[in-house]
Parts: structure tokens; C-alpha cells; sequence
């Protein structure tokens, strides 16, 4: 009797679990329905479907043009915010340093700050420093919270390495690149890997930050959103589909080659 | 703070380390490349796809358009300094000629290149068209395209267009009527529209009883209101049934809704009203060119561009919201509009709705008026 | 100190109402405390498995009344999973345990008047040296007052000064740690405490300090212990019993001295210490051993009865160096080629063909023989103990 | 024993701070290292962060409906702002009363699917959790624009309702679903930290607990909480802070039957063509925001959240 009281405890802790996870997914199913339908405006049971406004979506030069803009951001994103946040990393948890208490607070201060008003801070700041936005400066703004971000996520399996093999691969007679490339790095790949992940998709998917610091230049989740205000059609909703459709592509690759790398050191 | 109080040594500091920072070229780097450039700033509707992408392939040129929904936000941006952005700005029409000329956002056109447009549009349009002229006449400061009236929309299945037109501005002082009805959110468009609702001019100055009965408005308008959203939300609550009504929406907005079959949706002028004896607004919206130092040689060619009648068609059409454009006085233009099309924009109405309108105008004692809509707009809850 | 501990004890498992169910599985304290046999626990052919992998292995294995009963095995002998089979926090996949002679098999740890002491020491880190202590009291629904006074009681009877009662437990070092999580299991007044390996993470001096204490607590307290090491020595020290597992089987339970004198097999014997061990197979009437160079005939104390094969296990120190073959039952010549100092004695190893033999002497002696020559070793068959192979 | 050798709590919290995985030998050594590879990120977020905070006060200085930052000085901002006649101040109550139940809500909610994630699901748990931290990587727009369809007349809910006859609720558009987006919002932000928090719980000493006969409420209570803390005011603050500084929500479910305290900052920086007093108002939810992160923060160690040790 008693033994069976936690198997059904876990039994709710499961259910509820499952309910809270399709809740989450509902809205994104909703999305992915309305950018089915043919008419403009949504009413279900939906009175005909039709790929028009994917097809639309998928002819429309604008929207390739705000595909390439969303990826090319996100990619330098990542690309800077891993190389800040390695370092950044190793001063967080690989290091003992006067002011590293301090330093771990004040960098995690980006991430507990609404992203509104950090764009706005961010507009401001290039306008005063005379800056025109553009996706340029949306990077900056995007590395603003990012890299915090990507910071923790690497410190976290930084705590998890010992210094001491750095110190024997040094006593093994290895240069320092030498213990960055065969020591340090292949250690911390898997922090580094899903920092990646993390920045990338961060990126791709941010609106507050794109809304105010992007200028002229628009990445999906502004397009979609000033499609929203004005000018809603399906393709809103296509649009949004595609791009969760690419993040989940993206994250289950990233899975899949974290998976196949594991497997193949553990042989 | 006393450090800090030098604008040139913070841009220094700032644009050397950002450089560091983020290792990429900054627009100034980017100047030559202006002749295949185009920034345009807008309402909804030239930022689409239709309009653009022909004109980006034609000219190969890269196109920016953002589009906000509402004039003093765009005309904000310039202020702020992103006059070096913009090549084209489109807003209603007092802005060009009261505010952005005289602030020097705005740069006039050539008239010889631009002012034989005007005689192929609507009548009312004919040369010398006021709001695309400066104050003193001399200068032509834009081209005008699309326009149309507003006040507000109503489902005719549920108040009859005729109540609705005889009732007027009066429908939204109807307490039976709270909590069916929206407000499409622009707040300076409600600022006219709650002024109307309240029986007052919004396009004068006010007396401090005139802006007491303003703000009583305001807070009743606001607390009877159900919901207050973009255009597609206030259609999208019309056509579920959420709301029977909503303010300041004309045929911009519901086009699309009765394009997409929904034809009892319909944008409503009342009969009557305070503006001497009229009751309804129409906006005209006028594209000028920024006053750019890099103005780019495309913003002429742009506004050239959607002059021809297939395009003005498909400005007109474009994705968001369906208006009728001054171009339509062309009969080449006329004549590619279908009968579909012509119902989801009213056309039938369309004259004596502007007739029953004054266009819009700069509203003198506007930041005071805000600041209490606002004030009653928090209070809603 | 003994008294002390007794009334206390007493007084507080009445305050406590305690026992109920610990009692209620059948025992009856004071009465039959002249029959030491009396099982406290019984298990009954007990196994253990995870999917496919069989940690404990048909264990039968009675616990008698206030032993200290130590389980030695090698990790992954599955001497942690006997243990909390024992405490309750896993279920056996067969067989049967007992508390006196009821049925607790599926009965949680909570229930059981026993308690185990963590490796881990699992002590609470957000709670002082005192809310540890009374913890289990508070639990049971002493009240605050009565719980302070049972904790100071019990610092005194781990030797920690009543001043830690407010100190934060994570400030202790490693010694003072162990005390405080001996009085919080102590205090929850349980009749068998287990522990496993609680002192390995300590250094050689204080682990050798707190054995010896534990040792006086266990005869204090009057207790049932059981505790698992992977040290032999460890286990020597404290036990009245030790129980030797490996692979899942425990394959000797004995008194220390029996473990080290008797070993019943190759394995225990093994363990026990360095000892030399020597394949013989049974040919003709006589006992061969193949692993020396050329096939040795020895001669042994007692014969195994159908057995074909044993080992023979002679303990380094019933080595000898001869001055002649006849000085020992069972010669063997070799060559000395190493020569370890032990301290009080010094070990050689002798090389005989492919094997080697360890010799230890004491000090005092001389070796025989000069050089690293060639010499005799042998034994007398009475200090050879023969064991399953 | 050692035990004349310990001095007070602080001092021997010090002495294991330098024993950290042995790394006293090198510590004359790498004193700089730290500082250096900390160096680059300082850089950036002194003007990628610091430097735009200065400006936004800077502005919050500035007269009103000018863009005279730094060139002119005045509280006329601040002012305004306090005046009882503006009720920007029922913007702010809204955004922290609905931050409030935000993170009130989330932490019923989110507690069973961290404790699941630690101690039930096995391993399923980096299966679940991805499943939970996907919707970061969608923008939210989309996903709350998603829960409008739902849950509007002739919607998903509403449509499939009418199939037995039945209609959906009437919840758009009013306070309560602000809220409900909010909570829908910000779930991740509590469920990883509050997992983290709970899994600096060993096993061992609930375990050991159980052992000692403590029930499972007070194994809660005494073990599981306390020790989880870390992790649940890290989450907590995460929540309250981002749902205090949100306005999507209100905007897209909500039909602004509520306005956000951000919505008036965009408002001030739009509409109201007065940047001034936009900054003025990011100040004040600066300083809110900014004193309790410092103030909860303070009492955090990150390095036990984060390297679990």
C-alpha cells in the first residue's frame, strides 16, 4: 500500500506534466491551422484549406530577403557570443579571481531585464551616439542578451572540469594552444554545442530587441508582428509555422549530432 | 553626469568600442551604395510584397519598407535622427505640409517632373492639390495616392447601416451598446474620434470645458469598450461576433473583411456632426522625400513607379488593407479594378462619404488631449 | 557514561512513544537478552536485481541481537545494495527479510526501527549540528524542548562539545561531521543501525580514532551494527562478525578470527591479506602442484574429501628459508630477487620458475644464505590451510 | 581532530572558497587569467548594456518632448509622472500585481513538472525539457497570437465546442487572460531554474530522511524546500521581473482591457512623440527591477546553483 502511493503520485506528476507540455503546443497548432485555411480571417471548423498562402510566403522575395536577414544575425550572433561567452565562461566558474562574485551578478543582469525597455535603452543609445539602426545594431542589441546567456550555459559544464588536467597537459610538456585545442576545448564541447544551439535560437526567434534596434531592416518575428498590426493575412500564421518548423529542424539536428558524437567518443 | 554631457565625445567612444565590439560595417561605410538602396517608411500596404518585389527586380535595387500605423511616430523617427535613414515617408495629410516641411524633414519634388501626375487623378485631386503643397503654395511637397474615410465599422447584421449613419458619432454614447463595440488602436486618430464622440470639433482650439467633456468621453468610451487592438484583431472580433462595432475604422480597415466575404462589415459616415454640420474625417496619405543627405536616386523613381495604373492597382490591393487611390480618375487604372473589388471598398458610397467628411488636420491642444485619453485609457480596467 | 546512555535512552523512547511498530514485529527488549541467537533480522535467500544484472545473489544471512556485524567485499559486491535492502530503501526481487521474525519486505524505511548512516553522511546542510540531531525527533513529534535537551545528551555521547549544538553543520570537519551524523541516528533510537563505509572519505589517523569509538559506542549502547567496508582491516578492528561478499554471493560469515584463519576459499583468503596460494590438483592418492617448474608432490594438513582440486594457502610469515630440504614438509627452491621493509619485519619475494612466494620475518631474524642465490623455502603442512580452488 | 583549528562560519566559508578543486596552487596565476578572459564580455556590456542604461536616464533628464540628452537638465519628467492627476501609475500597479500572480501561478504550476524532471521522469527528463524549452525559440507573437485563435467566438475552442453543442467561454480580452499569457509566457523561465534548484537536492539526504521516519510534507518542508530555494528565487525573480517589463500579452489577448506599464513606455516613444518621459518611466522600472535583482541576488551563490557542488 504504501509502496504504491508514490507510483501514483508519479503517475499525476506525468499527467500533469503532459497536460501543462500540449497546452504549450496548443497555440502553435492554432497557428499552424490558420495559416491552412484560405480565408483571411479565421473561423473554425475551418471552411476551406489551401497551401496558397504558403505558396505565397514561399514566392515572396521580401520574405527571402527577411529569411536570409534572420539567419545572417543569427548566425554572426552565435558566432560572437560563443567566443565572448568561452571566455566569458572561464571567467565565470574556471577562474578564482578577485571580483569574480561581482562580475557573475553583474553579467546576469541582461537576462533579468525586459527585453521592451532594453531595446528602447539600446535605441536611444545609438541615436545619441548617432548610430542609424539596422541589422547591424540589432546584432549588438541581440548579443546584449544572448551572451550572458550563452555565458551561463558554457559555465555550467565549465564547473564540471577539472583544472587539474589543464595543469597535466601542461606538465606533459603541451603549449597553451595545444591545451586550448586538445584539453580545454574537446572537454567543454558539449557546453560550447548547446551554447550554440541556444544563441542561434534565441536569435532567430527575438522580437523586442529586433522591434527597436533592426531600423530598415526587418527579421521574421518583426515582419510577422507588423504583419500583425497591419495587414494580416494567412501568411502570418505560414510564416511562423515555417520558421518553428526550422528552429525544431535545427534543434533536432543539434540533438542528433551531439547524440552521434557521444556515441562515436564512447566507442 | 557633467562628463557625459558632450554628444561628440560619447559617438566617439561609443561607435570606436561598438566597432570592437561588433566587428561589422556600420551604415557610413555603406554610402556608395546608396544608388541601389531604398528606405521607405510607411502606412501598411507599401511595405507588401506585391508593391515591392516587382520594383526590386526592375531596379535590382534593395527595398526596405517598415510600416507603422500612425503618422507621429514616423515623423518622430526623423527627429530622432533617422533622417539619414529614410529616402521616402508616407503619412496623412497635414503632416507634409504643417509639420515636416517646416521642420525641414522633408525635401520638395520637382514640379515639372511631378505636378502632371495630378491632372490624370480623381477630380478633387486636380493641381494645385493642397495637402501636397507647401503652406505658401510654391513648392510641391508630395505625391498623393491612396485615401478614404473613417469613423467607424459597423456589423450591418446587427445595427442597420441606416441607424448607424443617422445615429452617428451618438452610437458610442449608447450605454447598451458597452462592451459590444472595440476601439482599432491609433491613439491619435481616437484623440479626433473621441472629440467627435463628446460633439466637439477635434480640429480647433479648446476650452478647458471643452477638454473636461473630452476627457469624461474618453473615460466612458474607454470603459465601454470590450477590446482595443490592431486591424486585424477588430476584424477578425467583428467577423467572430465578439463585437458588433468599432471606432475609428473606415474602409481601410474592413476592406479586407468584406473582400474575404464578410460584405455586412461595413465603414459607416454619419449623416452629420460637429465640423459644421459634417461628421466624418477622410485621410489622404502623401509620400515625400526625406530630407536625406544620401538621398537615394531610387525615392523618385519609387514615386514615379507607383503612378503607372497597374501598380497603383496593386497599391490599392495590397496585402492588409484594400483603399481606393487617386489614380483611379485614370481610366486605364479604373478599368483593372473588378466589381469584387470595387464592393470591398465602397465604392458605391464612396463620393458622398467624403463628401459627408472634412479632411484631417493637425489638432492644436493634441499632446494635451493624449495625455488625458491615455489617462483614461489606463483607467478602463 | 553507560548508564547515563541507558536511562536516557530509555526515557526518551518513552517520550517519544516509539516502538510501536518496531515492538509490535515481535520483540519483546529484556526478555530472552541471555539468547544471543535470537535473529534481529533474517533474510532468506535474498536477491536483487537491476534489468539484467544481479547485484545481490540468494543471500540467507541471520542478524543476531546487538552484534557488529560487518559486510567486507570488494565494490561492486553488492554489499550497499544488501544494506539498503536491509534499511528499506530498495525491495528484494525474492526471497524474504524479517524483523524478528515478521515479514518486512515492502515495509519503508520509515517504518523501520532502523537506520542507516550514508556514506554521503547525507547530513542536512541548511540546518545547524542541533535541528540535524533533531531532526528524527521531530519527525516523531517531540517536542522542541524535550528534542534540545535528547541532542545536547547526545553531543555528549559522540564526544562533540554542547557549543556545536548551534554551529553550522557545513563548518564541521570531517571527523566532527561523522560524530554529528552518528548522534542523529542515535537519536532516532533505532534498534539495528547500518552504516556504509561512513569513515572512508577520513584520513588514516582519524579513521583509526573514530573506529575504536564507534567500537566503545557499539558496546555502550548495546545496539544491533551493521556496517560495510570494502577494508578488511577496518572491519577486523570493530566486528564480532564479518560476512564476506563477492559478486552478489556472500561466500563466508565467520568471527574475524575465523575469516582469518579459516578462510573457506581462494577469494577470502585473498582478501584477508597477501598470502601465498597454491594450485594442487588431486593425482593418485597424492596432491601435485602444476605451478611451480616441474610438478611439485606436496604434502598437506588435511585432505578435502572428493575434491579434486584446492588451493593451498600459506601465510607469508609460516614461510621459512631452510639450510636444508629436510627443515620443512614442502620445499621449493628459488631465487631471492626483491626485498621489502615493512617496518617491524621485512618481506622477500622469491622467484620459483614462473611463480613467486613472499617470505616475511621479523626483524630480529637473520636470513639464511647470503646474495640474491639461489636458497630453500618451505613450510610445514600444519601451517597450510587448504581452501576450495 | 581538527577542532580547535575552526574558526567562525565566515572565515572557514573563506578557507573552502580557496580550496576549490585544488585550485590554491595556481592561484597566483590565474588572478589575471580571470580578469582577462573576463575582460572582452566587461567591454561589451559596459556599452551594450551600461552604456545605453546611462543614456536612458540621461534622456529621463532631458526636457520634456525633446531630444536634448545630456545638454539639458530637469525633473519636469519625473514630475509629471508623479503627479496624481497621471495614472501612469495604474499601469505600474497592473504590471507588478500581474507579475505578482505570475509568478505566484508558476510556482504551483511549474513545482511538480522541476520535481518530475529531477526524480520521476529518468530518462525521459531531456525529453521533456526540451519539449518545455522549445517555445523559447519561438517568438511569442506568433504563440499568443496562437491562443487568440483558440479561444476567440468561432475559434478552435469555441468551433469544436459547437460540435456537442456546446460554446466556448467567453475569456478574450479581459485581465484574467493577460494573465494566463503571461503565466503561458514565462514558464520556462521558472521551470529550468526551479529544476535546477531541486536538483541540488541529493538523493541521499531524502533518503536518509525518510529513513529517519519524516513524512513526505516534512521532507519537504525541512529537506527539499530549503535546499531548492536557491534555484526557486532564481526563477522567481526571472518570472517577475520579465512579466513586470512585459506588454505583448495585454496587447494580444488582453484587448488592452489592461494597460502594461511598457506599453506606456512604447506609447511615450511613439504616440506621444516624448522620449523623455519614456525614459523617465524605464528609470522607474529600472530602479524596480534592478533593486530586487541586486537585493536577490546578493543572497545567492552562484557557484553552488550552477556547479552543484
Amino acid at each position: 500500500m504504501d509502496r504504491s502511493r508514490p507510483r501514483r503520485s508519479h503517475l499525476m506528476i506525468w499527467i500533469w506534466t503532459i497536460f501543462v507540455a500540449v497546452a504549450i503546443y496548443l497555440p502553435v497548432a492554432c497557428g499552424a491551422l490558420a495559416g491552412l485555411s484560405k480565408g483571411r480571417y479565421f473561423l473554425f471548423p475551418i471552411r476551406a484549406y489551401s497551401f496558397e498562402w504558403w505558396q505565397k510566403t514561399l514566392d515572396s522575395l521580401e520574405i527571402q530577403r527577411i529569411v536570409q536577414t534572420s539567419i545572417l544575425i543569427a548566425l554572426i550572433v552565435t558566432v560572437v557570443s560563443l567566443v565572448l561567452g568561452f571566455f566569458g565562461a572561464l571567467a565565470f566558474a574556471r577562474f578564482d579571481w578577485r571580483g569574480r562574485r561581482l562580475y557573475q551578478k553583474l553579467l546576469l543582469l541582461p537576462i533579468f531585464f525586459p527585453q521592451p525597455v532594453l531595446g528602447l535603452a539600446l535605441l536611444l543609445w545609438f541615436n545619441t551616439l548617432g548610430i542609424q539602426p539596422s541589422w547591424h545594431t540589432a546584432i549588438v542589441a541581440h548579443l546584449v542578451w544572448i551572451v550572458p546567456v550563452v555565458t551561463l550555459v558554457i559555465a555550467i559544464q565549465v564547473y564540471g572540469f577539472d583544472p587539474a588536467m589543464e595543469e597535466a597537459a601542461a606538465d606533459l610538456g603541451a603549449g597553451r594552444w595545444m591545451i586550448l585545442r586538445d584539453v580545454t576545448l574537446p572537454i567543454l564541447w558539449p557546453g560550447i554545442w548547446s551554447g550554440a544551439l541556444f544563441a542561434f535560437l534565441l536569435s532567430w526567434g527575438n522580437f523586442p530587441l529586433s522591434l527597436y534596434t533592426a531600423g530598415a531592416d526587418s527579421t521574421i518575428p518583426k515582419w510577422l508582428y507588423s504583419k500583425m498590426v497591419a495587414g494580416y493575412t494567412p501568411m502570418v500564421p505560414a510564416l511562423g509555422t515555417m520558421s518553428t518548423l526550422a528552429a525544431a529542424t535545427l534543434l533536432l539536428a543539434g540533438g542528433a549530432i551531439a547524440g552521434f558524437v557521444k556515441a562515436r567518443r564512447a566507442r | 553626469m557633467t562628463n557625459f554631457n558632450r554628444r561628440d565625445t560619447l559617438k566617439i567612444l561609443g561607435a570606436g568600442a561598438l566597432a570592437a565590439g561588433a566587428p561589422l560595417g556600420f551604415p557610413g561605410a555603406a554610402l556608395a551604395a546608396r544608388e541601389k538602396e531604398l528606405n521607405i517608411l510607411c502606412w501598411e500596404g507599401y511595405n507588401s510584397a506585391q508593391v515591392l518585389d516587382p520594383f526590386r527586380e526592375k531596379e535590382g535595387a534593395t527595398v526596405k519598407a517598415e510600416s507603422l500605423t500612425n503618422d507621429p511616430t514616423m515623423i518622430n523617427r526623423l527627429r530622432s535622427g533617422e533622417s539619414k535613414v529614410w529616402d521616402l515617408i508616407n503619412v496623412n495629410n497635414p503632416w507634409a505640409r504643417k509639420i515636416m516641411y517646416p521642420e525641414k524633414l522633408i525635401k520638395p519634388l520637382p514640379k515639372d517632373e511631378f505636378m502632371p501626375y495630378f491632372d490624370k487623378m480623381l477630380e478633387q485631386f486636380h493641381p494645385p492639390y493642397k495637402w501636397a503643397m507647401s503652406d505658401d503654395g510654391s513648392e510641391l511637397l508630395g505625391m498623393t495616392q491612396r485615401f478614404g474615410p473613417y469613423s467607424y465599422v459597423v456589423n450591418t447584421d446587427k445595427i442597420s447601416r441606416k441607424t448607424a449613419e443617422e445615429t452617428g458619432w451618438d452610437l458610442f454614447n449608447d450605454e447598451s451598446l458597452a462592451g459590444k463595440y472595440g476601439i482599432l488602436e491609433s491613439d491619435d486618430w481616437n484623440v479626433f474620434n473621441i472629440f467627435l464622440v463628446a460633439g466637439l470639433d477635434p480640429f480647433k482650439e479648446h476650452s478647458p470645458e471643452e477638454m473636461k467633456a473630452f476627457e469624461d468621453t474618453a473615460l466612458k468610451v474607454f470603459k465601454g469598450a470590450k477590446l482595443i487592438g490592431d486591424i486585424a484583431t477588430m476584424n477578425q472580433a467583428l467577423i467572430s461576433g465578439e463585437i458588433d462595432l468599432h471606432m475609428t475604422g473606415g474602409t481601410y480597415s474592413v476592406s479586407p473583411a468584406r473582400a474575404d466575404g464578410f460584405p455586412e462589415m461595413r465603414a459607416i459616415t454619419p449623416l452629420k456632426g460637429p465640423m459644421n454640420g459634417k461628421g466624418g474625417v477622410s485621410w489622404i496619405e502623401v509620400t515625400s522625400t526625406v530630407n536625406n543627405p544620401e538621398l537615394s536616386p531610387l525615392a523618385p523613381e519609387f514615386l514615379k513607379y507607383v503612378q503607372d495604373p497597374e501598380v497603383a492597382h496593386t497599391v490599392a490591393f495590397a496585402e492588409g488593407t484594400f483603399n481606393p487611390v487617386a489614380q483611379m480618375g485614370n481610366k486605364a487604372c479604373f478599368d483593372l479594378f473588378t466589381k469584387d473589388e470595387l464592393d470591398a471598398i465602397q465604392w458605391d458610397s464612396l463620393e458622398e462619404e467624403m463628401a459627408r467628411s472634412v479632411e484631417y488636420d493637425i489638432v492644436p491642444d493634441y499632446e494635451k488631449a493624449l495625455d488625458l485619453m491615455n489617462n483614461a485609457k489606463r483607467q478602463r480596467s | 557514561m553507560n548508564m547515563t546512555w541507558t536511562e536516557q535512552s530509555e526515557t526518551a523512547r518513552m517520550g517519544a512513544g516509539q516502538s510501536e511498530t518496531a515492538r509490535a514485529g515481535g520483540g519483546r527488549p529484556g526478555e530472552g537478552a541471555d539468547r544471543p541467537a535470537l535473529p534481529v533480522l533474517q533474510l532468506v535467500g535474498v536477491s536483487k536485481r537491476f534489468d539484467d544484472f544481479t547485484a545481490v545473489d540468494d543471500i540467507s544471512l541471520d542478524i543476531r541481537e546487538g552484534e557488529f556485524l560487518t559486510i567486507v567485499g570488494p565494490s561492486g559486491s553488492g554489499k550497499t545494495t544488501l544494506l539498503r535492502m536491509l534499511a528499506g530503501l530498495e525491495q528484494p526481487s525474492e526471497g524474504n527479510i524479517t524483523l524478528r521474525g515478521t515479514l518486512i519486505n515492502d515495509l519503508p524505511a520509515r517504518r523501520r526501527p532502523t537506520c542507516l548512516v550514508f556514506q554521503s553522511l547525507a547530513l542536512f546542510p541548511h540546518m545547524t549540528v542541533g535541528r540535524n540531531i533533531e531532526f528524527p525527533l521531530k519527525a516523531k513529534g517531540v517536542s522542541a524542548a524535550e528534542r534540545k535537551a535528547r541532542a545536547l545528551e547526545l553531543l555528549r555521547m559522540v564526544r562533540l562539545p554542547e557549543a556545536y549544538y548551534g554551529k553550522n553543520v557545513m563548518t564541521c570537519s570531517g571527523g566532527e561531521r561523522q560524530r554529528v551524523a552518528l548522534a542523529r541516528a542515535f537519536a532516532y533510537d533505532p534498534d539495528v543501525l547500518f552504516f556504509d563505509e561512513p569513515l572512508s572519505a577520513l584520513d588514516y589517523k582519524l579513521k583509526k580514532l573514530l573506529e575504536k569509538e564507534l567500537k566503545d559506542l557499539h558496546k555502550e549502547t548495546g545496539k544491533t551494527f551493521v556496517y560495510i567496508t570494502h577494508s578488511l582491516e577496518e572491519a577486523m578492528v570493530m566486528s564480532d562478525r564479518i560476512g564476506v561478499m563477492r559478486a552478489g554471493k556472500l561466500v563466508q560469515v565467520g568471527s574475524p578470527d575465523a575469516i582469518y584463519g579459516q578462510p573457506q576459499n581462494r577469494f577470502v583468503a585473498e582478501f584477508v591479506g597477501e598470502v601465498n596460494v597454491i594450485g594442487v590438483t588431486l593425482s593418485n592418492g597424492a596432491w601435485l602442484s602444476q605451478e611451480t617448474a616441474e610438478p611439485v608432490r606436496l604434502v598437506l594438513p588435511q585432505t578435502m574429501a572428493g575434491a579434486e582440486r584446492a588451493a593451498v594457502v600459506i601465510r607469508p610469515e609460516y614461510m621459512k628459508f631452510l639450510a636444508a630440504p629436510g627443515d620443512a614438509d614442502n620445499v621449493v627452491s628459488g631465487r631471492v630477487y626483491n626485498e621489502y621493509s615493512l617496518g617491524s619485519r621485512i618481506q622477500y619475494q622469491v622467484r620459483a620458475g614462473e611463480r613467486v612466494f613472499l617470505i616475511e620475518m621479523s626483524r630480529s631474524q637473520i636470513r639464511p644464505g647470503t646474495g640474491d642465490g639461489e636458497v630453500l623455502i618451505g613450510w610445514n603442512a600444519e601451517d597450510a590451510i587448504v581452501v576450495e580452488a | 581532530m581538527s577542532d580547535a583549528t575552526l574558526g567562525t562560519s565566515s572565515t572557514v566559508r573563506e578557507k573552502q572558497g580557496k580550496e576549490r578543486q585544488g585550485r590554491s596552487a595556481l592561484r597566483h596565476l590565474s588572478l589575471p587569467a580571470g580578469a582577462r578572459c573576463a575582460s572582452p564580455i566587461l567591454l561589451f556590456m559596459a556599452l551594450g548594456f551600461l552604456a545605453p542604461l546611462l543614456t536612458v536616464i540621461g534622456f529621463a533628464f532631458a526636457e520634456p518632448r525633446s531630444f536634448a540628452v545630456f545638454e539639458s537638465f530637469t525633473l519636469r519628467n519625473f514630475a509629471e509622472i508623479f503627479n496624481p492627476a497621471d495614472t501612469v501609475w495604474m499601469s505600474f500597479a497592473w504590471s507588478l500585481a500581474l507579475a505578482l500572480l505570475t509568478v505566484a501561478a508558476l510556482l504551483l504550476i511549474c513545482y511538480p513538472i522541476a520535481y518530475g524532471l529531477v526524480r520521476v521522469f529518468g530518462r525521459w527528463s531531456s525529453l521533456v525539457s526540451i519539449a518545455f524549452v522549445f517555445p523559447l525559440f519561438i517568438s511569442e507573437n506568433v504563440r499568443l497570437y496562437g491562443w487568440t485563435l483558440f479561444f476567440i467566438n468561432h475559434g478552435v475552442l469555441d468551433g469544436l465546442l459547437a460540435g456537442i453543442g456546446l460554446s466556448g467561454p467567453n475569456v478574450l480580452f479581459t485581465p484574467e487572460i493577460t494573465l494566463f499569457g503571461m503565466i503561458y509566457t514565462y514558464l520556462p523561465f521558472m521551470l529550468f531554474p526551479m529544476t535546477l534548484g531541486l536538483s541540488m537536492v541529493p538523493g541521499d539526504l531524502i533518503e536518509a530522511a525518510r529513513d529517519f521516519g519524516a513524512g513526505r510534507l516534512m521532507i519537504w518542508r525541512e529537506i527539499e524546500l530549503p535546499l531548492a530555494m536557491p534555484g526557486i528565487l532564481i526563477g522567481a525573480l526571472l518570472t517577475f521581473v520579465l512579466a513586470a517589463g512585459a506588454v505583448a500579452e495585454a496587447k494580444i489577448l488582453g484587448g488592452q482591457s489592461v494597460i502594461m506599464i511598457s506599453h506606456d513606455i512604447e506609447n511615450a516613444f511613439t504616440y506621444s512623440q516624448n522620449w523623455p518621459r519614456g525614459a523617465a518611466l524605464a528609470v522607474l522600472l529600472m530602479i524596480v527591477i534592478g533593486g530586487l535583482s541586486m537585493a536577490v541576488m546578493a543572497r545567492l551563490d552562484l557557484d553552488r546553483i550552477l556547479g552543484r557542488r
